[in-house]
């Protein structure tokens, strides 16, 4: 397959090109992620209205959602970084792929566990075996076995292909989990925001709650290059920009 | 077509030569479910309420044990380094491979079953059920299962690995099959079910042979 | 004919050879010598397709191999360490299947192959029943069979007697003679015209070879 | 390159066959009630199996709810604004239970056309706002409905 892409994207796949792009959004990142986290935290925890139905035991929607849209974002971009570092041989991509996995990992526990919290005073359960649930815990799985398997290969690259093919696999898959246990069992509710209709709740409830989503976004980007530069840097630990890296910075 | 065929042909030969791989699975899903009235209970309307799940799980379990072995052995002994070097198609032949390993398991699983329904009281409404669910799933087990044996097969660690790389890929199976029968049991018609099983085997037909084949790839190239 | 440049292969962060430059025609035959460990496998199995580590360009018949990688495949002939016989079948069945993966197995019938290597009436006898030295001749009747042009051969000489041996070394000086060309790993002279022999010594190049930014690249001479 | 064309033919062939398959039979399959999950018109109207293990949702009806003051027994009615199913369950009701609100519960209907549950469930919908508006809502709009 021989698709003419831009120029940057060639770039990307250089190592020291993404390296030095990364170092400088990185503290950009960093600086947005605190200020967006920090307003949504202290806004929907202090100043957001109590739910006429639920009282204060909503307020764990602030760190639930955000952290449950994330996990499935992260999903997706590993697969998409997978089609892309298999299809133009991008090793780069395949290193975003392979950082992402345990912040993905990391976001379904909290969105799991935050659910269980939640759980328990609304539904009367700390776990239900319903369609949302349970097709998040399959996720956290795949999520495990994706980083199992990296850590499986003595030889990197090797690696990156054989949990690039698993991610694709389990991409295809989700659709289909999400529907077999969707007609299985049902009770969580709906997604609480779509793009196509407006938001069921009054803005000082949502505002805060899309903050914090903004301030996920900003906060997974953020780790995410931090982790690929030291991936990078230990994959490149023997060529010239590494050591020149080194040895110009005392 | 002709090479399917063959390569077809050939893994049967292989396997009744080496009857072990054929026995093994059938002998673990009967032992796998004689433990369950001796664990839970006796009883048999608790037997018979809990069967649908009890004899997909195992049945499930029986599919992924003797799903380590697929490429394994001709990993070892270069058969599959011949086949990379052919001017054959991969996915081809890994899909004979797998097609013979599910007439070996999972189509030996499916005729089975009735007996181990009788012994978990199942109803008899639930036989056709039981038996179509297992025909029309399994076949996925095999191929879903087939992708975690290629991307392990190069690894010295690869058995417990390929239980976690698969087993979230075969829920939906599992819920679909249990339910199946569990619908059969009820008398309620299964053909929707049968059908939503049947679409799931055709997607993973279509999309596991290219799977597999980038899969032993990779494992022989490392 | 096969045309090979830069060929650097690197594995586990120790360079095994670096900038390979050598080109094959028709009527050559290539032996790579070095010792254990120095990577002659690895170039073998580089060649051939099976292996990925590695960085430089292969051309078959002036044209990158990668592009064209079944036509490459149809030419090749590649007896490796596992010789990609199975136990369970009997040296036909095995030949058999062979000739099933590489058409090109059709010079002479499977019976004259196995009376060639001396394995006359132990056509149904499973492999297994065979010692080393005769598993060894099984899977080297293929290179009576083949009418590839290009073959490739891992330590084709291991655990064969000195009869077959010389049998072997004739019948692969008699097909570089018809125009073949032959790349093994084996320290073997050769009955053959000193051009058409080339030797690499991945030793020789591997103690020269500091780095690979700085070293110009390596030529082997005729 | 025939045969490799003849081979692409073929791989494309199939794909478009095994797509066109699968929704047919996706598409088939949709048409079933396969979940087991019945409206309260739907089991009025004899729709639902007896002895089997089904799925009944709707809303709480006003007033409907009866609490044995001796023993965790309680009955209610749950309605789709059609028509009316009673529900017996024995247990510890959620706290999002109230009167007018939607539930799910699991069980069996018994000979009678009464729903023996053996699970419920509060289904809390996609909704949140703050107790003064929802007050107001309820004002405004006295139904069984507590959804806006």
């Amino acid at each position: 397959m021989n698709i003419k892409m831009p120029k940057w994207f060639y770039q990307l796949a250089s190592p020291k090109w993404s390296y030095d792009i990364m170092g400088m959004l990185m503290p950009w990142f960093g600086l947005a992620a605190l200020l967006l986290l920090v307003t949504g935290i202290v806004w929907g925890l202090m100043f957001a209205p109590p739910d006429y139905q639920q009282g204060n035991s909503y307020r764990i929607i602030y760190i639930h959602v955000p952290s449950a849209i994330l996990a499935q974002s992260c999903f997706m971009l590993m697969a998409v970084a997978g089609i892309i570092g298999m299809v133009w041989k991008m090793k780069v991509a395949h290193i975003v792929a392979k950082s992402a996995a345990p912040i993905g990992a990391s976001m379904t526990i909290i969105a799991l566990s935050t659910g269980a919290i939640w759980g328990k005073p609304t539904w009367g359960a700390w776990w239900v075996w319903d369609a949302r649930l349970t097709s998040m815990l399959i996720l956290l799985f795949l999520y495990l076995g994706i980083i199992a398997l990296y850590s499986a290969f003595s030889n990197k690259a090797s690696g990156d292909q054989a949990a690039s093919i698993l991610t694709l696999v389990g991409v295809v898959n989700i659709p289909i989990i999400k529907y077999s246990v969707e007609w299985w069992n049902t009770l969580h509710q709906p997604a609480s925001f779509t793009l196509t209709k407006k938001p069921a709740m009054p803005p000082e409830m949502w505002v805060p709650l899309l903050i914090m989503v903004l301030g996920y976004y900003c906060f997974f980007a953020y780790v995410l290059m931090a982790r690929t530069r030291i991936e990078l840097l230990e994959r490149e630990h023997k060529s010239g920009w590494v050591t020149a890296l080194l040895t110009d910075t005392p | 077509m002709n090479f399917l065929n063959a390569a077809i042909k050939r893994e049967l030969l292989l396997a009744l030569r080496n009857r072990s791989e054929i026995i093994n699975p059938l002998a673990f899903f009967l032992l796998v479910i004689t433990l369950f009235p001796l664990a839970v209970s006796p009883e048999a309307k608790v037997l018979a309420n809990i069967a649908p799940g009890i004899i997909w799980v195992a049945a499930l379990l029986a599919t992924l044990l003797s799903m380590d072995s697929l490429f394994k052995n001709d990993y070892d002994d270069g058969s599959l380094e011949q086949i990379v070097v052919s001017p054959q198609s991969l996915a081809l032949l890994a899909l004979g491979k797998v097609i013979s390993h599910w007439l070996s398991t999972g189509f030996l699983l499916a005729l089975l079953s009735p007996v181990l329904a009788v012994m978990l009281f199942l109803p008899s409404e639930a036989m056709p059920a039981l038996v179509g669910s297992l025909l029309i799933g399994t076949p996925t087990l095999s191929l879903i299962g087939a992708i975690g044996a290629a991307l392990t097969v190069g690894l010295r660690k690869g058995g417990v690995l390929i239980s976690l790389l698969v087993l979230p890929l075969y829920i939906p199976v599992l819920i679909f099959g249990a339910a199946t029968v569990q619908a059969g049991a009820l008398n309620l018609p299964i053909s929707g079910h049968l059908a939503l099983l049947g679409a799931m085997m055709v997607f993973t037909l279509l999309l596991a042979p290219f799977a597999i084949a980038a899969a032993l790839k990779l494992s022989i190239r490392n | 004919m096969l045309t090979v440049t830069n060929l650097t292969s690197e594995r586990d962060d120790r360079i095994l050879f670096a900038n390979l430059n050598f080109s094959l025609h028709a009527g050559d035959l290539l032996q790579i010598e070095g010792q254990n460990g120095s990577g002659k496998t690895t170039l073998l199995r580089i060649l051939c397709g099976l292996s990925s580590h590695f960085s430089g360009k292969i051309y078959w018949q002036n044209q990158d191999v990668s592009q064209q990688l079944p036509n490459f495949l149809q030419a090749l002939l590649y007896v490796g360490h596992h010789a990609g016989i199975k136990a369970a079948l009997t040296a036909e069945e095995n030949l058999r299947w062979m000739q099933r993966l590489h058409p090109l197995l059709n010079r002479c019938t499977i019976t004259e192959a196995l009376n060639q290597v001396g394995l006359y009436g132990y056509e149904d006898v499973p492999c297994y029943a065979l010692s080393a030295g005769q598993q060894r001749r099984v899977s080297l009747a293929r290179l009576y069979l083949s009418s590839h042009p290009l073959w490739i051969l891992d330590e084709p000489f291991t655990a064969i007697d000195k009869k077959g041996v010389l049998e072997k070394e004739a019948l692969i000086v008699k097909h570089v003679q018809q125009g073949g060309m032959c790349i093994l790993t084996t320290h073997h002279d050769f009955d053959l015209p000193k051009q058409t022999i080339r030797r690499i010594n991945l030793d020789q190049l591997a103690h020269t070879i500091t780095s690979v930014d700085t070293t110009p690249s390596y030529l082997v001479s005729v | 390159m025939t045969p490799k064309r003849k081979q692409r033919m073929t791989i494309a062939l199939l794909i478009v066959f095994g797509t066109a398959l699968i929704v047919g039979l996706v598409m088939y399959a949709l048409k079933q009630n396969i979940n087991l999950f019945y409206s309260t018109t739907q089991i009025v109207k004899g729709e639902a199996p007896k002895d089997a293990r089904i799925r009944v949702g709707g809303m709480v009806l006003k007033g409907s709810l009866q609490r044995d003051p001796n023993s965790l027994h309680v009955s209610f009615l749950v309605t789709d604004t059609a028509e009316n199913v009673k529900v017996e369950y024995t247990g510890i009701l959620p706290d999002l239970f109230r009167e007018g609100q939607g539930i799910i519960a699991q069980g069996k209907l018994d000979t009678q056309g009464v729903f023996q549950a053996d699970e419920v469930l509060a289904k809390h919908d996609e909704n949140y706002m703050p107790p003064e508006i929802a007050e107001s809502m309820k004002n405004a709009k006295p139904t069984t409905e507590a959804k806006p």
